[in-house]
């Protein structure tokens, strides 16, 4: 494996801004630096971006721009919709459903909620980490006052059928949640179409910068605040308003929404490409996620026999980044849940790789990737306790 | 992760990895489940091991310390090898980051699983050396 | 009034981002995108971005790097601190001291916690909008479980005893928190000698950008999560990490104590210059805040028988960026709150303007604004009723 | 808060700003505490609003509407100044902020509160009439 320059197969943790958000970004820190509060021509001037973000938003997903809120994340606003709509329907009941792979933005809220005296029904996913509508509708009780589905999962990149079960909370009354972190950008979003109350997004994965998200609540829909504080958002999210970012986060928005198809095509051209070579050219190689109803820049191998770590590192070493499991738990020594979710072993969990295209994805990229796996897979299993056993025993 | 030079050069060439034909003790510890695994052979002499080989599954720390540990006994006399402590062949490699520490462990167990083998098989496992197996029955996870 | 050049004397709403800063940040738009939870690389390089500032900002304030967690804003801060300090001590009790005179920030999650059961007590401040820290001594009750006052005030600049505050909390084992969101860059601050547990920054006050924050969380003191999620800072905050923004806040924290003394300075003899002017020049105008101990870019005065929005109106039509009252507030059509606290009858309250200076402000800059003032105060009480029914009767 | 060019030139240029002597009737509205008093003094003759003055403590829509609505009503009779309502003042002007729409209000129970004070003191207030000036009991806070 020589030296080369690097290679980005890591979109799905983070994106580079693109220029003509930097752009954006730039003109208003150098000249439009006031506070949207304010009431002189700074403030106002300022005011006005924000509210023109809005309005850019709320039209790449069907919205009113008075249902869009920024927020500072995706996980500010997925504890927001979820913190939020238990604290302000405790009254009515307190049980949430979500599934078993949902991201820790929205897990670890459920789960501090569970603390509280929330019930939390975590619904299974199948092979391909699909929620079954009907499980969502049979686990619906009077005191369900929350469901939260993820649109599609930045793992395994599988899209849920967020449609039917958005249909199924409308027609039981239930709000419905979901994080259209992932999503945003690389599926068709429209929030009437979709029947959802609450929806997530974040900047840095549309190649806005970090640190500035929203949350789409339905009118009519109440939820309590997370961040008391200001007047900004109609007394919803204090702090004073990330101008820069929340421009540069509509610019990207816009963006990502009109070159929507002709990405999706060029990526998922690029995803299929990587998985054919790896099936056909490294054995012992399976691919986690649905088949179809996938993002169109997520594979997601998994590599008997050798663990998933040692693969990123060789990668790295050889200018690959990519990612073994969600970016946000390689600080963790276990084995991604959602990978256990649908029904992995921890030996092949532990094995996993994560490869996600983006703009300056190219075909050379998977050909020279598939080349250097072939060579790191081999290495790695060479020098496996696990790999040898099955040579000389086949599987036990 | 930051790995260290010495960390990343033994990751990426690790020593001694294989299999010894005929070993006369071999080690496995760690499991699948957890993530990691290793299996070490040795050659014996004269209670001077000749030769250690290693198979890891596992991440870049385990691997690193595999070959690590297996370079620091060779050569050395059994007593010597039961010595090696995971802090040892942590600080050979300049250091491991905190979170992977427990991965050094790994190696100090698989060297004092294979010496085990080799005192059982040579009878020389007695109510004084017994205590220095110990650990293995600790799960490191 | 001509119309020149605007003049910005609005720092206290908000900074714009400081060439030095902005030049950090654009090196890591452009250059490190990597998410610091990512294994590779990139990811690795932008952790270490982010460490470097938790070491730059921890050495601003007199605490360990461990103690310092990056937030997307002050309010975000304060609700932490104090939604936090209240989720994890509700055992122990649920009453809670604050002052009259806090931010939104702080009041509006108060008021959320006392909805849920939580008790209050607001400490009054003296005519000057000093808390008397025998006042907080006696309200501590065995049940107290946070006492939270602000460093310095936001509107009128008073600077409080937080040392004393400190003290006392501490003799009595209570969490202190400090909202130190003005006084960061404006006075010195060693988290050990004022003997705080909690202390809340904000980016956009110190020439860094907007979204970007901090909370210091002594070691040992243990609060809930605000937002759960990824184990980023160390499972307390969930969310990537904004590493552009926040390698500039810890660019502009640097700087703002490095250039500490001479700005206070410099901005303190402005601030001066502009009080005795006006209050030579100006008849019934009075200082609102303490004479000295007051942070030294700010001004506030009440102006008799006019209404403030109509002085910042004139002003910004003459080019002047200033503000009545907070800048949070100013969609509001009540009488600051801080204002009656100290005393003000509403109508004197509702006539009160805030200047306040910072890096481009000048000497020149005052001089004008009085002249400006002059004109403007003398046309807005020669339409008011107030003021002719004064001549008329005098007082009544 | 963004305020129309109409407002800007009324506030900054305020039409009919001061006190008419021998005023045939004045009205004062509103209250210190709330940050805004308008009073308006009118010449009537003939039922005819001959001049209009006026003082206003209070923000820049409050004044503007107090300038728009004299104008307004000069030359206009008694009843015809009697339907002239805030939203007509607040279209005079392109229009109000949402949140400053009760600052119009304070003009309209200005001129009504004036309009009242010349009847009352011509006899003409009767019980046909008299609902006309109901609003004014109406806080507009
Ligand atoms: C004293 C004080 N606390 C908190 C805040 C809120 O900070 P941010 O706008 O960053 O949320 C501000 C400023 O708006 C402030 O002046
Ligand atoms: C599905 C999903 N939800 C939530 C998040 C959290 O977003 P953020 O990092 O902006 O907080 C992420 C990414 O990290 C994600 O992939």
């Amino acid at each position: 494996m020589s030296k080369r320059e690097r290679v980005y197969l890591d979109y799905a943790a983070t994106t580079p801004v693109r220029q003509e958000v930097l752009d954006v970004m730039l003109d208003i820190y150098k000249n439009e630096y006031g506070n949207p509060s304010s009431f002189y021509q700074e403030g106002q001037k300022a005011a006005k971006i924000v509210s023109n973000a809005r309005d850019t938003v709320a039209a790449c997903i069907g919205a009113q721009a008075s249902e869009v809120y920024f927020t500072s994340c995706g996980t500010e606003s997925d504890n927001w919709a979820i913190k939020g709509a238990a604290a302000s329907l405790a009254s009515k009941g307190k049980h949430i459903i979500t599934s078993k792979i949902e991201h820790h933005a929205v897990i670890h809220p459920c789960e501090a909620l569970a603390k509280q005296g929330y019930e939390i029904t975590w619904i299974e996913v199948d092979q391909d980490g699909l929620v079954n509508p009907d499980d969502v509708r049979s686990a619906i009780r009077p005191d369900t006052i929350l469901v939260t589905i993820m649109m599609a999962n930045n793992e395994i990149g599988t899209v849920q059928p967020i449609g039917e079960i958005g249909k199924i909370c409308k027609e039981k009354k239930v709000l419905f949640h979901t994080d259209a972190v992932q999503a945003a950008g690389a599926l068709k979003i429209d929030v009437k179409d979709l029947n959802v109350d609450l929806m997530s997004f974040s900047g840095h994965k549309i190649y806005a910068p970090k640190g500035v998200g929203a949350l789409y609540i339905r009118k009519g829909v109440r939820i309590a605040n997370l961040l008391d504080g200001g007047a900004q958002e109609k007394n919803k999210r204090g702090g004073t308003e990330n101008v820069a970012a929340i421009a540069g986060f509509a610019k990207a928005f816009e963006l990502a929404t009109t070159e929507l198809e002709e990405n999706s095509a060029k990526l998922s051209e690029l995803r299929d490409s990587l998985m054919n070579q790896i099936l056909a050219e490294i054995p012992y190689a399976r691919i986690n996620g649905h088949k179809s109803k996938r993002l169109p820049n997520n594979v997601n191998i998994s590599f008997e026999f050798i663990e998933g770590e040692s693969i990123l590192l060789m990668l790295d070493f050889s200018g690959y980044s990519c990612s073994s499991g969600s970016a946000c738990t390689s600080g963790s020594l276990d084995p991604s849940h959602v990978l256990l979710a649908i029904g992995l072993p921890h030996e092949i969990a532990h094995g996993s790789l994560r490869v996600t295209f983006g703009k300056d994805s190219r075909q050379e990229h998977v050909d020279n990737l598939v080349k250097d796996l072939k060579e790191i897979v081999k290495k790695l299993r060479d020098m496996s306790p696990l790999y040898s056993d099955f040579l000389k025993n086949g599987r036990n | 992760m930051q790995y260290s030079d010495k960390v990343m050069d033994h990751f990426m060439n690790p020593r001694n990895v294989g299999e010894i034909e005929n070993a006369s003790a071999s080690g496995t510890v760690g499991n699948a489940k957890c993530g990691d695994i290793m299996k070490v052979d040795l050659k014996i002499e004269n209670n001077v091991i000749l030769d250690a080989k290693f198979k890891t599954f596992g991440c870049g720390s385990a691997i690193a310390t595999s070959s690590m540990a297996t370079e620091m006994i060779i050569g050395k006399t059994v007593d010597e090898a039961l010595r090696l402590t995971n802090k040892a062949v942590a600080d050979a490699l300049d250091g491991l980051p905190p979170i992977k520490m427990h991965c050094s462990l790994l190696a100090e167990q698989a060297v004092k699983a294979a010496i085990k083998e080799y005192y059982e098989k040579n009878g020389l496992l007695n109510d004084e050396n017994k205590a220095l197996f110990d650990m293995l029955e600790e799960d490191p996870h």
